[in-house]
């Protein structure tokens, strides 16, 4: 039991009187003798970060919770357990509803304030203001029942949990995070809601920014870069395993550069520290830089697949159109699934990096993706026949399936113009498909155009698609099936929801209703293996009826300069483990050698 | 002749009249926007969390519930109080957005317009005055070649090149950015400054060099024709020198069409840097009205029309007024 | 002005204006070859099917061929035997360096062929000059060799093939656009100047208007309100549109101003004496004015269009699959990045005939303006 | 060929030939002829005569390329009593010839004014360069200038710009551009031809009046016949690049000795007598038939055989030389005798 051993590791600490966070090993190649302290890591972001303030913040990844430390629990890159972060130590109730954590002594704010229980009922007041319009907002509550933090005592936070849910461990550490009571309640109280919006602007002098993490912000350049420096509090209750204050470096530099090509252009030309390539010619950019000896660093090519999905969905509402009507059918769907040459699709779009799917798991959670979920892989044999058994056995003068009341086999696919990928994906489907008959229409639309697309209409009316090609991405390591919003079939209404096949606000077929139910289920199964059981289930429900036909998934690469030092061990690279900012490592325990 | 006195009036006179341009301009902007299927919270869909309530609320907040023409006229308003309405991303209003990114692109349009009458005139006026000769047709290949590359793609060509001669010369390029990474945060401000000048060198030569081309063969030509009319001979017949002869009594009106177009310059220029903001990472106008279009973040949006309507108006009345400036024929009616 | 230089007395015979503009034309030898590439490139054009050994969309996802360079044509074979042969190639992705690896396979070798037929073959069969269909194609290989003259995209379709038919569409696009910028800028133009007062304010506010707003926004904005399944030709018309909408401003404001200088000369006051219609009136006195002006403002406009479908490709909103332009293929390069110019330089072909279809348009551009011009004649 | 009282400028040979892309144009080709101080000289042609280039090139204002003067010299006596070959100048010598020594004035006088410049500007330059005076000075000398060729209220007028002037005020501007550095020199290339009738008369009456008051010898260069016998002392006939007859003007008019001086004359409608053309009835107007030759393909004996009634088969064969027919009277005929002959008995 690695948690418990680490509770009363922390308890023995403990009796100093302010016991500091120790970063495992584990966590970094590098020993701590090794390290050189100072330096600034030079980073890149794809977009201009738009606020500081953490109640509006909505991007991602964005500057509050880069200048964030955590909260109560953390989860480890490595192992995948939560230990206790800003909590010294935690109890869960037997129902296993109510968590109750005492705050770590020590902890300081950047402006050296201490950081006390009232920091996080602060924050979950404000979150949980409707006017104030937080984006985590909808998290405050599940299915309308209210999560409810409270203080017990100045180092004690009870959360109770309507009911119990094993994604409660992602709550407590990566939701709700402290914020500056001092800096937020006397305006929140004065000014209420608004006052709060306007608080920390992206124009806000940085040294009113009161942050609890590693760094805090020395200054803002829009459009350009965030300069940020370490945050001196931050040391006293955060060491390494030798026992030295983090973080070792001196600042933070993240350049914003807006466009993927000139992204790989600022670390070509040794710009930037830290840099994932997007695609093949990137990598091999890289590779190619590497390898003339133009940069020097590391590359780890194929690290892992991504966390995010690509697959085709069909419009099953129930407004019995002959379309709806046949993608409604399982067979066409499977018969669908056998025209995907995943194959050629990881070979053709994705240059060979990448892996076909056939469940909604990403592939990046391999011990989660079920086994034997690839029947209806690529079969234009089989498609052909399921495809006669609806009655499409003969071919009009275009080449073109009819069945016998002379509907064609006919449909537009959807997908967005800003990604090339989906739009290879969508070609390769439509030359396939016109293989055996089927004839695919694609259209490239405006992203923000194809959500609407997707949306529950008035009255959950007609929607007007056929297919649309999309992906998710997103969701925890706890549970990673699939989220509510994805499987619930009602309580649909304009938007906030992903239940994307089906938007007629009612179960049409008995496999949504049981996917329903084993989903509930094993959001509160605490127990990894029948967790594990559970997702398998519904991945075999998925895989049987299709009603996301997965296509295939990238994989990610990262490469570092080679100043840059105090990555993952290479066991625990992967998508899931890797900021988007600084790549698969953690940055408190991230250095620069000279 | 340029006189206070009309001048003033007739300033006033086309302000007036640009009234229903500007107001035609902003709304047609605001319509075609609005048109267009979906809107700014529709990207809220792919976040599993966020509930329809909170969709709902947030369309009141924006005012998106409202009809399209009451949301126009709530717009203008404002724009009149000086209140350019709020970013739905930023979440902030766009007076405190548009500033930054406006001036970014305004640098490259200043230095671009320098830039484009710098080189154009003498190029232009060298090659007028010693028609088919060597360098008269070397310009004159170049500016073809020039109008033939499509400008995003010889940005491309440009990063490359230079990115070649930085990794095999190890010279330090400018590669991109308004200001270099390198530099410490405390340096004098003509060292930014120059810092900054240095990084828009490249776009800002891309961004002109297909306006350098056709205005060099334009000015060329206009001087030619002028070279050639009688009042330059009889200058040359007073006895006037062949220098003085061009640049005094021919250049001035030749470059008379030349200033009856800037007018469309500053527009044009804040338009072109579009690609050539987005290729070199240059924090301009275009990247925000990129996110802003693919967020349909409408007040952006029609903050930039609205800028660069009024730059258009701007450009016109600096043309008009440099007109009469150099052309006595032109006068104010 | 006075005529200082004597000029050389034209051939004795009065000519008409539309021999003495071809003669001074051909005077000129950079409108020469500007007139002699546009009649290769729009011969391409119209031979794209015969002169295209593959299908605008061919290729296979079984042999799954990506970023093929092009192919090397062998003259004399292991026997000796003269003539043109390619060899087999076989593809590996070289996970070393991420990048498509290709190899001649020596055992396999097939002869290129001439005036081949190909019945039945998926995408090959094309109409000869728009109206006899065939399969016939100038060069061909049979399976299992490739011939990429050009190399391949990534999918692994002949480039060579696509430039040729993406000339189809790259060199009518400039046409069809400036002709519909044409006639709308005459039209509104015309209306503007002849009626004047409150037409005239009106159309005049909506060229304001159109060159005030941003470009790059109403591009985008318009094409995103067309419609989602519209059918890729149909597309082709609508980016057409869109090009033609944002650009008859500039036309409309010269036509204008010539048709109200013009109004006021006598024969027109004549013919309105004369109880002539305002519509005869446009179609008869006015707008023939303003022809030179127009077939040189059509020569130049041709070559910008050409350009701004490049634009419109680069921003994702030009032609669309299965239909290639050079724009869109050129956009195959730039999405590539430096990759492109590193690893796969052929992509960069149909960037080459933008720059020749550009240049050569604003040569006989050009030369159209000196010769019309009476100042410029040689 | 004696020139009577003291030569000012003698041009000697001139060839000036243009390149084109049809072939060299010899736009003036062996033209011979002088001028006396304080004397008028027309040099009378049609279009295409080769008179206005050989007006530019006595200025060096050919355009160079195309053209070039290949051959011949121009003497040129300027106010420092020096004489110069104009042709072997340097261009910074030629420039302090231009303007001060030679002036010159053209034809379009709505053209011939720079439209950005006020008129004062304009001609405060040439005095500024020539007479090295400052601008405020230049510009006095400008207004007395206007009030010398007769344009009311200088002081405003000098302010003015070509645009607020009518025609026949511009070219008075001209003139008093011209003559604001007293040259020894002025060429008029046809000053009044754009200019409406009464005009003209007051134009040639002011450049009458002006050349008696300053004494400078006037290059007039015209196709009018009839405002060379008002200007002119003596007069030059130029056809296709040649000169075909030069004498006294009232000789030319009395006699003329080549056809197409007669043609000429007979082409103007003018009170009074007619030359009388053998074969062809008095005092009818007649107009010369067929067109100027084309410049690249003259014929290669007389220029003017194909329009002239009197050729024979010699004037085909070879360029006829001038003949002197007395008194400083030249012509370019093989068949002036028998004109002479032919004029004496009509008269007795």
């Amino acid at each position: 039991m690695k948690k418990a051993l680490f509770v009363a590791m922390a308890m023995t600490l403990g009796s100093s009187l302010a016991a500091p966070f120790v970063y495992p090993a584990s966590w970094t190649t590098n020993k701590p003798s090794e390290v050189q302290t100072g330096g600034t890591l030079r980073t890149v972001n794809l977009q201009d970060f738009k606020t500081l303030n953490p109640f509006v913040s909505s991007e991602s990844p964005n500057l509050p919770d880069s200048l964030t430390a955590g909260s109560f629990l953390t989860q480890d890159p490595v192992t995948d357990e939560f230990i206790p972060y800003m909590a010294e130590k935690y109890t869960q109730s037997a129902d296993k509803r109510t968590f109750t954590f005492t705050i770590r002594k020590g902890m300081k704010w950047s402006d050296g304030k201490p950081i006390t229980a009232d920091d996080w009922i602060t924050s979950y007041t404000i979150h949980s203001d409707k006017n104030v319009g937080s984006n985590i907002y909808d998290y405050m509550s599940i299915n309308n029942q209210p999560i409810k933090v409270t203080k017990v005592d100045a180092d004690t936070v009870r959360v109770v949990f309507p009911k119990a849910d094993v994604t409660a461990l992602e709550w407590v550490s990566g939701i709700l995070y402290p914020e500056p009571t001092h800096v937020f309640m006397p305006v929140y109280k004065s000014k209420g809601a608004d006052g709060i919006k306007n608080m920390w602007t992206i124009s806000t002098d940085p040294k009113d920014i009161v942050t609890s993490g590693s760094f805090m912000l020395d200054r803002y350049q829009r459009g350009e870069r965030a300069i940020l420096k370490k945050n001196p509090y931050f040391g006293e209750w955060n060491k390494d395993s030798a026992g030295k204050p983090l973080p070792y470096l001196d600042g933070v530099q993240i350049n914003i550069v807006a466009d993927a090509n000139a992204q790989l252009t600022q670390f070509l030309a040794g710009n930037i520290d830290v840099y994932s390539p997007g695609d093949r010619d990137k990598l091999a950019q890289v590779k190619a830089a590497m390898d003339a000896k133009k940069i020097n660093g590391v590359l780890i090519p194929n690290a892992s697949a991504r966390a995010s999905s690509d697959f085709v969905v069909f419009n099953l509402d129930d407004s019995a159109t002959y379309k709806t009507k046949l993608f409604s059918n399982p067979k066409f769907r499977q018969a669908f699934s056998m025209i995907v040459n995943r194959d050629a699709m990881v070979d053709l779009t994705l240059g060979g990096l990448g892996a076909p799917t056939y469940t909604g798991v990403y592939p990046v959670y391999k011990d989660w993706v079920a086994s034997g979920v690839d029947k209806y892989k690529f079969n234009p044999a089989g498609a052909i026949k399921l495809l006669n058994e609806l009655g499409f056995t003969k071919k009009g003068p275009d080449g073109v399936l009819v069945d016998k009341n002379g509907n064609k086999l006919e449909f537009t696919l959807i997908t967005n113009a800003e990604n090339t990928r989906r739009q290879g994906f969508a070609k390769i489907i439509q030359d396939e498909a016109k293989k055996i008959g089927m004839k695919v229409n694609t259209s490239f639309i405006a992203f923000n155009q194809m959500t609407t697309m997707l949306d529950a209409k008035d009255n959950f009316g007609r929607r007007n698609f056929d297919a649309i090609l999309i992906g998710l991405t997103g969701g925890g390591k706890v549970f990673p099936v699939s989220g509510p919003s994805v499987i619930e079939c009602s309580g649909l209404g304009e938007g906030g929801n992903l239940h994307m096949f089906n938007q007629s606000n009612k179960c049409r077929f008995p496999f949504e209703t049981q996917t329903i139910n084993l989903y509930w289920k094993g959001r509160a199964e605490f127990n990894l293996a029948a967790r594990k059981a559970i997702a398998n289930q519904m991945q075999k429900i998925e895989a049987e009826q299709q009603p996301y036909v997965q296509l295939a998934a990238q994989t990610v690469h990262f490469a570092w300069t080679a100043r840059t030092q105090g990555e993952l061990p290479r066991a625990a690279v992967n998508s899931l483990n890797a900021s988007t900012l600084y790549g698969p490592r953690i940055l408190d325990l991230t250095w620069i050698k000279r | 002749m340029l006189s206070e006195v009309s001048v003033l009036p007739y300033i006033f006179r086309r302000i007036l009249q640009f009234i229903p341009t500007f107001l035609l301009a902003t709304l047609l902007a605001f319509f075609i926007v609005q048109l267009a299927p979906g809107d700014f919270l529709s990207q809220l869909k792919e976040n599993p969390s966020v509930r329809p309530e909170t969709v709902e609320r947030l369309r009141k907040e924006f005012g998106l519930d409202q009809p399209i023409i009451v949301q126009y006229f709530y717009w203008l308003k404002n724009f009149v109080m000086g209140n350019l309405g709020q970013s739905f991303q930023y979440k902030r209003p766009v007076n405190e957005v548009l500033p930054g990114p406006f001036m970014n692109s305004l640098i490259l349009v200043i230095i671009g317009t320098v830039l484009h009458f710098a080189v154009s005139i003498p190029v232009g006026v060298y090659s007028a005055v010693r028609p088919y000769s060597t360098a008269d047709k070397t310009f004159t290949f170049l500016s073809y070649i020039f109008l033939g590359i499509p400008s995003f793609f010889f940005a491309l060509l440009v990063i490359w090149g230079m990115l070649k001669l930085q990794q095999n010369f190890g010279w330090d390029m400018p590669l991109g950015n308004k200001t270099s990474s390198k530099l410490p945060t405390d340096i004098s401000w003509w060292r930014s400054a120059w810092d900054v000048f240095i990084h828009a060198l490249a776009p800002t030569i891309i961004l002109v060099l297909r306006g350098i081309s056709s205005e060099s063969r334009f000015i060329r030509g206009q001087l030619l024709e002028v070279l050639g009319q009688d009042y330059v001979r009889t200058a040359r017949a007073k006895g006037v020198a062949e220098n003085q002869v061009v640049y005094k009594h021919a250049l001035r009106t030749a470059l008379i069409p030349t200033i009856a177009g800037l007018g469309g310059l500053l527009p044009a220029l804040i338009g072109g840097a579009g690609f050539i903001e987005v290729v070199f990472n240059w924090p301009g106008l275009t990247p925000l009205q990129l996110t802003a279009l693919g967020n349909q973040d409408i007040y952006i949006l029609q903050a930039v029309t609205a800028v660069a309507t009024l730059l258009y108006l701007v450009g016109n009345l600096l043309s008009d007024v440099l007109l009469s400036v150099i052309d006595p024929r032109i006068r104010y009616h | 002005m006075t005529t200082t230089v004597p000029t050389p007395v034209r051939k004795p015979r009065s000519q008409s204006q539309w021999s003495i503009v071809w003669s001074q034309f051909k005077r000129n030898p950079l409108a020469r070859v500007g007139l002699g590439l546009l009649g290769l490139l729009y011969l391409m054009a119209i031979l794209a099917g015969f002169l295209a050994p593959y299908g605008l969309t061919e290729y296979s996802t079984t042999d799954r061929i990506s970023w093929a360079p092009p192919t090397p044509i062998h003259w004399r074979d292991a026997q000796g035997h003269f003539g043109p042969y390619v060899n087999g190639i076989r593809r590996d992705i070289d996970m070393e360096t991420f990048r498509d690896k290709y190899v001649e396979d020596t055992s396999v070798t097939c002869p290129v062929k001439f005036f081949q037929t190909h019945p039945g073959m998926e995408g090959r069969t094309y109409r000869f000059l728009g109206f006899i269909p065939t399969s016939l194609k100038l060069f061909s290989v049979d399976a299992p060799c490739k011939l990429y003259l050009w190399g391949s995209d990534s999918y692994g379709r002949d480039q060579f093939s696509r430039v040729m038919y993406g000339s189809q569409i790259s060199l009518s696009i400039g046409i069809i656009a400036s002709v519909l910028t044409v006639i709308l800028g005459l039209i509104m133009g015309g209306i503007a100047g002849y009626f004047r007062g409150l037409t005239d304010t009106l159309i005049m506010r909506m060229v304001e208007v159109l060159s005030a707003i941003p470009e790059l926004f109403l591009l985008i904005t318009l094409r995103a309100l067309f419609p989602l399944n519209a059918d890729p030709i149909l597309v082709f018309y609508i980016v057409i549109g869109i090009l033609a909408v944002i650009g008859w401003g500039g036309l409309a404001r010269i036509v204008r101003g010539q048709i109200l200088s013009s109004r006021e000369q006598d024969y027109v006051q004549a013919a309105t004496a004369l109880g002539a219609s305002d519509t005869r009136i446009i179609a008869k006195h006015l707008l023939p004015n303003t022809a030179t002006y127009i077939i040189i403002f059509l020569s130049l406009a041709i070559p910008g269009f050409i350009l701004s479908e490049s634009g419109l490709s680069f921003i994702g909103i030009g032609i669309v699959e299965p239909y290639a332009s050079w724009g869109s293929l050129l956009k195959v390069a730039q999405d590539g990045g430096f990759e492109s110019l590193d690893a796969r330089p052929w992509t960069l072909i149909p960037g080459v005939f933008i720059v020749l279809a550009v240049l050569a348009w604003q040569f006989v551009g050009d030369g159209l303006r000196d010769a019309f011009d009476p100042r410029r004649r040689r | 060929m004696t020139p009577q009282g003291e030569v000012l400028l003698a041009v000697n040979g001139l060839k000036t030939y243009f390149n084109t892309d049809d072939g060299v144009v010899k736009s003036v080709d062996g033209v011979t002829f002088h001028i006396n101080k304080g004397e008028t000289l027309a040099v009378v042609g049609e279009s295409g005569s080769g008179k206005s280039v050989t007006s530019l090139s006595i200025m060096r204002l050919i355009p160079m390329p195309p053209g070039q003067i290949v051959d011949g010299e121009i003497l040129f006596t300027g106010k420092d009593g020096v004489q110069k070959n104009i042709v072997k100048l340097s261009e910074a010598e030629m420039r302090k010839i231009r303007g001060n020594d030679i002036s010159m004035i053209f034809q379009e006088p709505m053209t011939s004014l720079n439209p950005v410049y006020t008129v004062g500007d304009q001609i405060a330059e040439a005095v500024m360069l020539h007479q090295g005076k400052n601008k405020k000075e230049a510009m006095g000398v400008a207004a007395d200038m206007l009030r010398f060729v007769g344009i009311p209220a200088p002081e405003k007028r000098v302010n003015e710009y070509p645009h607020q002037m009518s025609g026949g005020m511009r070219q008075r501007v001209m003139i008093a551009m011209a003559l604001s550095c007293n040259p020894a020199l002025l060429i008029a290339d046809e000053p009044t031809t754009a200019l409406d009738v009464t005009i003209q008369a007051q134009i040639l009456d002011l450049m009458r009046k002006l050349q008696r008051d300053i004494g400078m010898s006037i290059l007039f260069i015209t196709h009018n016949l009839g405002v060379v016998a008002e200007m002119a002392d003596r007069v030059v006939v130029m056809y296709g690049g040649r000169v075909v007859e030069e004498g006294d003007v009232v000789e030319i008019f009395k006699a003329p000795r080549h056809p197409y001086t007669m043609g000429l004359l007979n082409s103007i409608p003018r009170p009074g007598e007619h030359v009388h053309v053998p074969g062809q009835p008095k005092g009818r107007l007649e107009a010369i038939p067929g067109n100027v030759p084309n410049p690249l393909n003259l014929p290669r004996g007389c220029a003017f055989e194909p329009r002239c009634k009197f050729a024979v088969e010699a004037c085909r064969e070879a360029v006829p030389p001038l003949f002197d027919t007395g008194n400083g009277h030249m012509a370019r005929c093989i068949r002036w005798q028998e004109f002479e002959q032919v004029q004496q008995e009509v008269t007795a």
